[in-house]
């Protein structure tokens, strides 16, 4: 199939592959953290976590409409700001979330997974009822929608590796907070012995709440960065559910690292599949190796061996 | 009667509560209409037609993940019934209408329409959108004999005769689209792509061989599944390629996305290298998308709310007046607004609301009042129209590029292109 | 500790629910509903099918299925092929480019019937399908996931996304399947108008028969030691094991049984509704079976038919006055359900009728119901995030 | 004495989680009829042996072998039909289920799905179930869900689960702990009652207990055999003292 390209054509198309198959790898990332925390160090299934991506994605759209209206000299930046917004908004909701129904939930984890369901929908409909059935355009300020010109055929997305950008920076930070940090050895501390963790003194009611509303914040950054790549319609964060639990399943559940990984190899692996096969059956080739690997190894690819 | 709002925001909500309220309001003041021919003579099937009311159904997605699409031809429709009330009803008698939600779920749109024809006894149902909808609705209207009037453009391949087919089928709108590049824009290599379900795989099979006819060639052909968001795959396979034209079919959500990345992959759509004729992406789509990232974008339909005719002018600030300005309107919700007019046309020639003398009445009637210029009604149920060919601009709108001389007409069975 | 014969119990107060579910679904209902409304029934009673078999597999054995649609999806389909082939005759199909096979595969230029089509001419050896196709998918999920000890969330997960792999599948090959659109414009049953009103009548009869003929064997495997092992298993995976039991296998059987239930569900659905589609196999429809279950009272058989009557029914009188609250009394549902009465319907039945059962009757306090069920229970499944184990 | 002549003989046995040995070349034999106890500090790797014998974790290297079978390659429920019964640290019993059901899930027949399907409550099940209860105190409270019992109650309902299996070999695991005075006397009766005919594998604390009990103890340190011989050989050995006491 390559027989009619030059060679520099064929090392453009490879680099440019590559890209897409990185910036597809922190999407991934992105969509995975906040879930990553939340299943992994909680062990609570979040379904409404698309809707928590979607809400970040809206509260940027708000943000546009306030900065073109109101303060357009700044609307380059504005940006920064929905991000940061997103990431108050739906942590502040995640934080309401736990208050009212998951920390009911904390020893019934299926539960969990009717509960946010349920959830999702009321979502949903909200979404419907506020911002109505249409998908919503988000206006990105100029220098995001461009590219670099980096030789004649090869062009990098500029928001592809902003997208790159933030995912890295999230995870360095999520690194950070939970290995680095005094409040992350508590939640470490809670995942695992949670009497003896309240035994000496830590709040962990207070833990777990912050936990998933950080959870639920980087959701809302991840929904707010995708308004670059994606739609922002009620029922968009459908779209992303089923590849987010995979992606941090299949990397082993309690590990961050794992899901990094684990959203590495599975994007690497759809985006070359995409490349050589058409897109729907790269899809189900995907899925179906994540599946079958899964059933092979069970714990996910970096589980920790320990005595159970 | 039932009545629901969708609600849009701000004054469109206002203003569609009030719609809502209209059949009922009217249908009590305005007996002085009732001036029709009597009840008996028009209505021998026992359908919900007294001597100053007619029954109609509304049948759209509401809620659920099709609502996005399906709520401009509900605006549409319900729009065309209250200027018909306005105009003296139908035969005499206003039209009450009767909305159910098909919730994006096709066994409920076959069981609403089960509900609609047999307990409501409407005379016409103005509805469905996917083609699953349809297809779940039609042995429901042909089993109890009901009247559909369908919107949306699709694959073709149907004929019924209980469904008029105010869209284009899938080969007005694709042949008049290619030649058009051929011929214009001298374009010699295709890639096609397309969200994998019928409609695109249809439209690419009928594209496909138009263009090995005249001798061209495809250089790709590619499916994503419904929903999907990365695109970058594809648009490095397009970029390898090369190809003059992108035809796109590609709906819902993953438009969005589809083109947002290509812009952000480089690609300004107003070079014109590769040039991207899509049969899928109306106003109504570009409001999702962002005007920005279409700019320079061609499509292939009947309808763009541009349209420089006095007709259009008029259907347009009616429709604003009644939804806001800022709405827009798509190729679809102009032939949904079509469906109530064709239908009143058709009782009218017959002088019976009977759907058998509908039947027979349709084919032939002309709509010289339609926004789209003028349309007809084919033997075969679907409408002769013209085929425009719109350039995408930064504002969310088309302008009209070119326009068949001739009428195309409707072949849903199209001989060597299956 | 007494033994009877194998009918007796329908004389006790269980035998008495039973008699009024049937009572309601063979006599009252057919009296005071229409035909429209009595088919709508009938196709809510095709989902209490899946309920039946997610109470047995996810109530009693603590595996919870995200992928029933999928089951569901494959019996309607064996039953659709059926129907449109035999809509398909070469007279009736005179038109195409290929006479005598399904229209959809006309229009995607399949000119010959795909091999895996020729057997569903026979209406017994489709009959057979219905039971053995999803059985014998969820035999090999089953083998693969149970044998390696997958259990809990991650069970659920594995079967959501094969869910959406059979989506993608099906809607991508459209040329076999029908594609997005499904298998639709079926007609008749072996000659017989399954269009009409006394057909489909015919048809709420049959599927209250079948449905009964589920419950019949659920509950026999429910009250067999099976039944007291699959609650042991949920309880004490462990203490099962080490008391010798093949853990795996009773859960591949519970697993396959609720498949083969949810298979028959999906014939009659196709039966039923005229067509089958792809929206049915899907991940919402999946989870929205779950809460049926859930609601109705995942420990309860009856429960979980009452359950998908009644969420439909809500769903479909909600829908018709008021669709945009639907989803939000939907959710709210799951969550209160959830939250406050986990034991659903059943339970409460239980907790506030019974005792006022026994005091109008003056019987001695309930005779134990068949199967105590857990107060507010914890998931067994994961106690912490290891719910998977080294084989 | 060839090694099987012995009940048990675990020669070898290592096990390692991710590079940290729990079990570390371990060897020791049971004869038939033999009550041995394991004891050891925290960390030792007691529990971890029976788990091995059991088949919950898989040994990386080293045989157990039972009545001339090799059981690290068996499942566990073929351990459990191959003579091999375990009563688990925290009592493990079927919470939903009655006393009689307990006992009745564990009695030897119908353990195969369709045996399970068509098992009958005979006469023969409830007279085994029914003697079972009496030697476990549990006599009059067959009909009580096991949720509602004490936890002592529950150890000794578990014990009954082993029972009913009639093992040839129990391995128990801590069966005193958490019990008060009177609940240990009791079942320090019960256990003697057992090792009448029964090869008994005991992990316990309880110096006072083991004495009562033990033919022989293995001590266990840091997954290795510290000391293995009667109670009072173990009890002077200074190498013991040292890892009990000293540090």
């Amino acid at each position: 199939m390559f027989a009619d390209y030059s060679s520099t054509e064929l090392l453009s198309i490879f680099a440019m592959q590559g890209f897409a198959g990185l910036s597809l790898f922190s999407v991934f990332v992105l969509m995975a953290m906040g879930l990553a925390i939340i299943f992994g160090q909680m062990g609570v299934i979040n379904m409404a976590h698309g809707e928590f991506m979607i809400l970040g994605a809206y509260t940027t759209y708000l943000t546009s409409q306030f900065f073109q209206t109101y303060m357009p000299g700044f609307f380059a930046g504005y940006f920064f700001v929905a991000m940061v917004l997103a990431f108050l908004i739906s942590g502040a909701l995640g934080a309401f979330v736990e208050w009212a129904m998951v920390r009911h939930l904390y020893r019934r984890p299926l539960d969990t997974l009717l509960a946010t369901w349920g959830l999702s929908l009321i979502m949903q409909q909200a979404y419907r009822s506020i911002f109505g059935a249409r998908e919503v355009g988000v206006n990105l300020p100029d220098w995001m929608m461009g590219a670099f010109q980096v030789t004649d055929l090869v062009e990098l997305p500029v928001n592809g590796l902003f997208v790159m950008i933030i995912a890295l920076s999230i995870a360095l930070a999520v690194y950070l907070l939970m290995f680095r940090s005094g409040w992350g050895r508590k939640v470490r501390a809670v995942v695992q012995n949670r009497p003896m963790a309240e035994a000496v003194g830590i709040n962990t009611a207070g833990v777990d709440r912050a936990t998933f509303a950080l959870g639920c914040g980087i959701a809302g950054v991840a929904g707010s960065a995708f308004t670059m790549i994606g739609s922002t319609g009620p029922s968009s964060g459908q779209a992303y559910i089923v590849d987010t639990f995979l992606v941090v399943v299949f990397g082993g559940a309690q590990s961050l690292i794992g899901t990094i990984v684990s959203a590495f190899s599975i994007s690497q692996a759809q985006s070359t599949m995409e490349f050589f096969l058409s897109g729907s059956m790269a899809k189900v080739l995907t899925l179906l190796t994540v599946v079958i690997i899964l059933m092979l190894r069970p714990e996910g690819l970096m589980a920790l061996k320990i005595r159970r | 009667m039932k009545q629901r709002n969708h609600r849009t925001p701000g004054r469109a909500r206002r203003l569609l509560a009030g719609l809502a309220a209209l059949p009922a309001l009217v249908a009590l003041a305005s007996p002085a209409f009732a001036a029709g021919p009597p009840t008996a003579e028009v209505n021998t099937t026992d359908l919900a037609v007294t001597d100053d009311t007619v029954k109609v159904g509304i049948l759209h997605s509401i809620t659920g993940t099709m609502a996005i699409s399906e709520i401009g031809s509900v605006q549409a429709e319900k729009l065309a019934i209250k200027q018909i009330n306005e105009s003296g009803g139908v035969l005499g008698r206003q039209i009450e209408f009767v909305q159910e939600d098909g919730a994006s779920d096709w066994p409920t749109f076959a069981e609403k329409t089960r509900k609609l024809l047999r307990q409501d006894k409407v005379a016409a149902i103005f509805g469905c959108w996917t083609s699953a909808s349809r297809k779940a609705v039609l042995p429901v209207m042909e089993q109890f004999n009901g009247m559909l009037y369908y919107p949306t453009f699709y694959e073709g391949l149907e004929q019924s005769p209980n469904v008029i087919y105010t869209g284009q089928e899938a080969t007005q709108q694709i042949l008049a689209g290619i030649d058009w590049a051929v011929k214009e824009k001298g374009a010699k290599t295709f890639y096609l792509l397309g969200s994998d379900y019928i409609w695109p795989r249809t439209s690419n099979k009928i594209a496909r061989k138009h263009i090995e006819k005249k001798g061209l060639k495809v250089v790709g052909e590619e499916y994503y599944p419904l929903g999907h968001t990365q695109f970058n795959s594809v648009i490095n396979k397009i970029k390898l390629r090369k190809p003059d034209v992108i035809f796109a079919s590609v709906v819902g959500g993953s438009n969005v996305a589809f083109y947002k990345q290509m812009k952000a992959a480089g690609v300004d759509f107003t070079d014109e290298s590769p040039l991207l004729l899509t049969i899928s992406v109306t106003e109504d789509e570009i409001r999702g998308i962002g005007g920005e990232n279409v700019n320079g974008i061609y499509a292939s339909m009947k309808y763009f709310q541009s349209l420089d005719n006095a007709n259009n002018k008029e259907f347009v600030a009616a429709f604003k007046d009644a939804y806001g300005d800022d709405m827009v309107i798509g190729d679809v919700t102009q032939a949904a607004y079509l469906g109530p007019w064709l239908w009143k046309m058709a009782v009218e020639k017959a002088g019976s609301f009977d759907i058998d003398k509908i039947r027979e009445a349709s084919p032939g009637i002309e709509f010289k009042k339609a926004p789209e210029g003028y349309v007809r009604i084919h033997e075969n149920h679907h409408l002769w129209s013209k085929t425009r060919i719109g350039r995408a601009q930064s504002n969310g709108q088309y302008e009209v590029v070119y326009e068949t001389k001739e009428l195309m007409e409707p072949d849903p069975f199209p001989e060597g292109y299956q | 500790m007494k033994s009877s014969s194998p009918l007796s119990w329908l004389k006790s107060r269980e035998g008495l629910y039973y008699l009024a579910l049937a009572l309601l679904l063979v006599v009252i209902l057919p009296l005071a509903l229409d035909p429209f409304r009595l088919n709508m029934v009938g196709k809510y009673l095709t989902y209490a099918f899946v309920a039946i078999g997610l109470v047995m597999c996810w109530g009693k054995a603590g595996i919870l299925s995200l992928g029933q649609g999928v089951f569901f999806g494959l019996g309607g389909y064996c039953m659709a092929m059926f129907l449109k082939l035999e809509a398909s005759t070469p007279e009736a199909t005179a038109h195409q480019s290929t006479p005598g096979i399904p229209d959809f595969m006309d229009w995607n230029q399949v000119t010959a019937l795909p091999w895996f089509w020729e057997p569903f001419h026979s209406f017994s050896f489709t009959l057979i399908a219905v039971l053995l196709v999803p059985g014998l998918l969820a035999f090999i999920i089953g083998v693969a996931m149970f044998k390696r000890r997958v259990s809990g969330v991650y069970f659920a997960i594995i079967t959501q996304a094969i869910a959406s792999i059979l989506t993608i599948l099906i809607i991508g090959q459209q040329g076999y399947t029908g594609g997005v659109n499904g298998i639709t414009d079926l007609q008749t049953l072996m000659g017989w108008s399954i269009r009409t009103d006394a057909a489909k009548t015919t048809l709420y009869f049959v599927g209250v028969g079948t449905l009964f003929v589920c419950l019949f064997v659920a509950r026999w495997v429910q009250n067999s030691k099976f039944g007291r092992i699959l609650v042991a298993m949920r309880d004490q995976e462990n203490r099962v094991r080490f008391s010798g039991y093949d853990v795996a296998a009773f859960k591949i059987f519970i697993f396959c049984l609720a498949a083969m239930f949810a298979g028959v569900g999906g014939a009659l659905f196709t039966l039923q509704v005229g067509f089958m589609s792809p929206s049915f196999v899907g991940i919402v429809p999946s989870i929205e079976m779950v809460v049926f279950c859930a609601l109705g009272g995942r420990y309860s058989l009856l429960g979980g038919v009452y359950g998908a009557l009644l969420v439909n029914a809500a769903k479909s009188g909600f829908s018709e006055s008021f669709p945009e609250l639907w989803p939000y009394a939907m959710g709210a549902l799951f969550i209160g359900v959830v939250l406050a009465f986990p034991n659903g319907l059943a339970g409460l039945y239980r907790r506030y009728v019974m005792p006022l059962e026994d005091r109008l009757f003056s019987r001695k306090p309930a005779a134990r119901p068949a199967r105590p069920e857990p107060a507010r229970r914890e998931d067994k499944t994961l106690p912490d995030h290891l719910s998977v184990e080294k084989p | 004495m060839n090694k099987d002549d012995f009940l048990l003989a675990v020669e070898g046995l290592t096990v390692s989680f991710d590079g940290f040995k729990a079990v570390d070349d371990l060897s020791f034999y049971l004869e038939p009829q033999e009550i041995r106890v394991i004891i050891g500090p925290n960390g030792a790797g007691k529990t971890t042996v029976l788990d091995l014998i059991c088949g919950k974790t898989r040994a990386t290297a080293g045989s157990i072998r039972f009545r001339g079978k090799e059981l690290t390659k068996m499942k566990e429920h073929q351990i459990v039909h191959a003579g091999v019964g375990r009563k688990f640290q925290n009592p493990s019993v079927f919470e939903d289920l009655t006393v009689f059901e307990n006992l009745e899930v564990s009695y030897p027949m119908g353990h195969t799905v369709m045996g399970s399907l068509a098992f009958k409550r005979d006469a023969a099940v409830i007279e085994a179930v029914e003697s079972v209860a009496r030697t476990i105190f549990l006599h009059d409270l067959l009909a009580e869900p096991a949720g509602l019992l004490s936890h002592g109650q529950k150890q000794w309902l578990e014990i009954g689960m082993l029972l009913i299996q009639k093992p040839a070999l129990l391995m128990l695991d801590e069966p005193v702990a958490g019990m008060s005075v009177a609940e240990r006397k009791k079942t320090a009766e019960l256990l003697r009652v057992i090792t009448r005919d029964h090869t008994v594998l005991v992990i316990e604390h309880d110096m006072q207990f083991v004495g009562d009990i033990a033919d022989r103890v293995t001590v266990m340190h840091q997954g290795k055999v510290l000391s293995e011989g009667s109670i009072d050989h173990v009890k002077n050995d200074p190498r013991v003292i040292e890892v009990y006491l000293g540090h």
